[in-house]
């Protein structure tokens, strides 16, 4: 057994742990009581499938796809500042 | 020789980040308020997304089948992994510390609150 | 090799049902922000099912349509016509989705000024006034 | 292979539960929070129809500026529909 054909078994083997945990966090957010517990559950659930596109683009063989994974990382804490500011009731943007 | 060690050292990380995905996601589930399920955060930001993101780099260091690109893809994969470590706990600070102003999350079993016993008598603002 | 157009029909009736809920949203809801809010969602399902259509079933895997290897080889240029999925309709959404951004930022002006004027966003209530 | 098809499919049906959520939500602002959850998973299915593109102008806009926009507007109007 080669050493690709070892990689692409062990990334098999590796990805319904990543979906059972994404729909794990799914439930929070859908359950989830006040808007803070929510905020928190969609960023468990971006940096989640930041390594997931990650993984997926070595299973695809396509180098190129990994440019998504830097702009997911770096919009997904937005959400975070945006709430914050409307939580503590000034005006966002001052 | 190299790239074998490079590439089982990977898959390492990658499955030690899987593990600690899947406990933060039941920890987030089981937790009882939002100030505990903060922790199942850190796991989910550090463990979960941090270190594999590592191992992905190491492992497309020692792939030679993805051809040239496997530089770009190392280069870009460090870089996130190195932004999700300063952006990600300025996000969970801020909702925490808004959270805690403006009595938006419940704290159901609660000892003690030392920080609201503070403000209401106006030594911290 | 039956599994996988049954897998693909999935997706697009899934969008099919994204659509019929975001018009249910935009005819029936009463508030303004909950019309954005469809509206913006209608627009994106929209524009993936443009993406749908570019979709191509490859072998081994289908690959984005970026040329990585310069100067091409004859070789991999015959595997990248092969495998590559349709460049144009992703040309086409991404001006769509700009397009929508601005459309947004109208709705919201539009809003503010008619919740200033006569203090609500429910439109049955703005119906029942007058001036 | 099969997981292509396996994963789109999966993003398309997780995304129906999170739109009907945000339809019949009566608060607004966990309307717009599951509109940036739906953002997400139709960026995921983006990323499987091998769009990289349409990935990178579609996360700014969809999760950043769209709800940030929504927000600005429901502080400056009112939070629950229909009173």
């Amino acid at each position: 057994m080669g050493i690709e054909e070892q990689v692409m078994l062990f990334i098999t083997t590796i990805v319904p742990i990543f979906i059972v945990s994404i729909i794990l966090y799914l439930i929070r957010i859908l359950k989830g009581p006040t808007v803070p517990d929510m905020v928190i559950a969609i960023d468990a659930i971006s940096y989640d499938i930041a390594v997931f596109l990650a993984v997926l683009a070595i299973y695809f063989k396509s180098p190129i796809l990994i440019s998504c994974v830097i702009v997911f990382v770096l919009w997904a804490y937005a959400l975070d500042v945006y709430v914050a500011k409307y939580l503590e009731s000034k005006e966002i943007g001052e | 020789m190299i790239n074998e060690i490079l590439i089982i050292i990977g898959e390492v990380l990658i499955a030690i980040g899987a593990i600690c995905d899947l406990i933060a996601a039941i920890g987030m589930n089981r937790f009882p308020n939002f100030f505990v399920r903060l922790h199942a955060l850190t796991v989910g930001a550090i463990g979960g997304a941090f270190v594999p993101l590592i191992g992905v780099t190491l492992l497309s260091l020692g792939a030679e089948f993805l051809g040239v690109y496997r530089f770009f893809m190392a280069g870009a994969s460090i870089v996130s992994a190195i932004l999700l470590l300063f952006l990600a706990p300025v996000g969970s600070h801020a909702i925490a510390r808004a959270a805690h102003r403006s009595k938006a999350a419940i704290v159901y079993p609660k000892v003690i609150d030392r920080l609201e016993e503070d403000r209401e008598r106006g030594v911290i603002t | 090799m039956e599994v996988e157009p049954f897998l693909f029909n999935i997706v697009v009736l899934s969008l099919f049902v994204n659509i019929a809920m975001s018009l249910y949203g935009v005819f029936v809801r009463p508030s303004l922000i909950k019309k954005i809010i469809s509206l913006t969602i209608f627009s994106d399902t929209i524009n993936t099912l443009v993406i749908v259509v570019g979709f191509r079933h490859a072998i081994p895997n289908p690959i984005p349509p970026v040329v990585i290897e310069i100067p091409p080889p004859p070789q991999y240029l015959r595997q990248f016509v092969l495998q590559a999925v349709d460049p144009l309709p992703q040309a086409l959404v991404l001006t769509a989705i700009v397009i929508g951004l601005a459309v947004l930022l109208f709705l919201m002006f539009t809003t503010l000024q008619i919740y200033r004027i006569y203090g609500t966003t429910d439109v049955r209530k703005i119906s029942r006034l007058r001036g | 292979m099969m997981l292509h098809y396996i994963l789109m499919a999966l993003s398309a049906l997780l995304s129906i539960s999170v739109v009907y959520l945000a339809i019949v939500e009566r608060d607004l602002i966990k309307a717009a929070i599951f509109s940036a959850v739906q953002s997400a998973l139709y960026a995921f299915l983006y990323y499987l129809l091998m769009a990289p593109d349409i990935f990178l102008t579609y996360i700014p806009v969809g999760v950043g500026l769209y709800t940030a926009l929504i927000l600005i507007l429901i502080k400056k109007t009112e939070r629950y529909e229909g009173e």
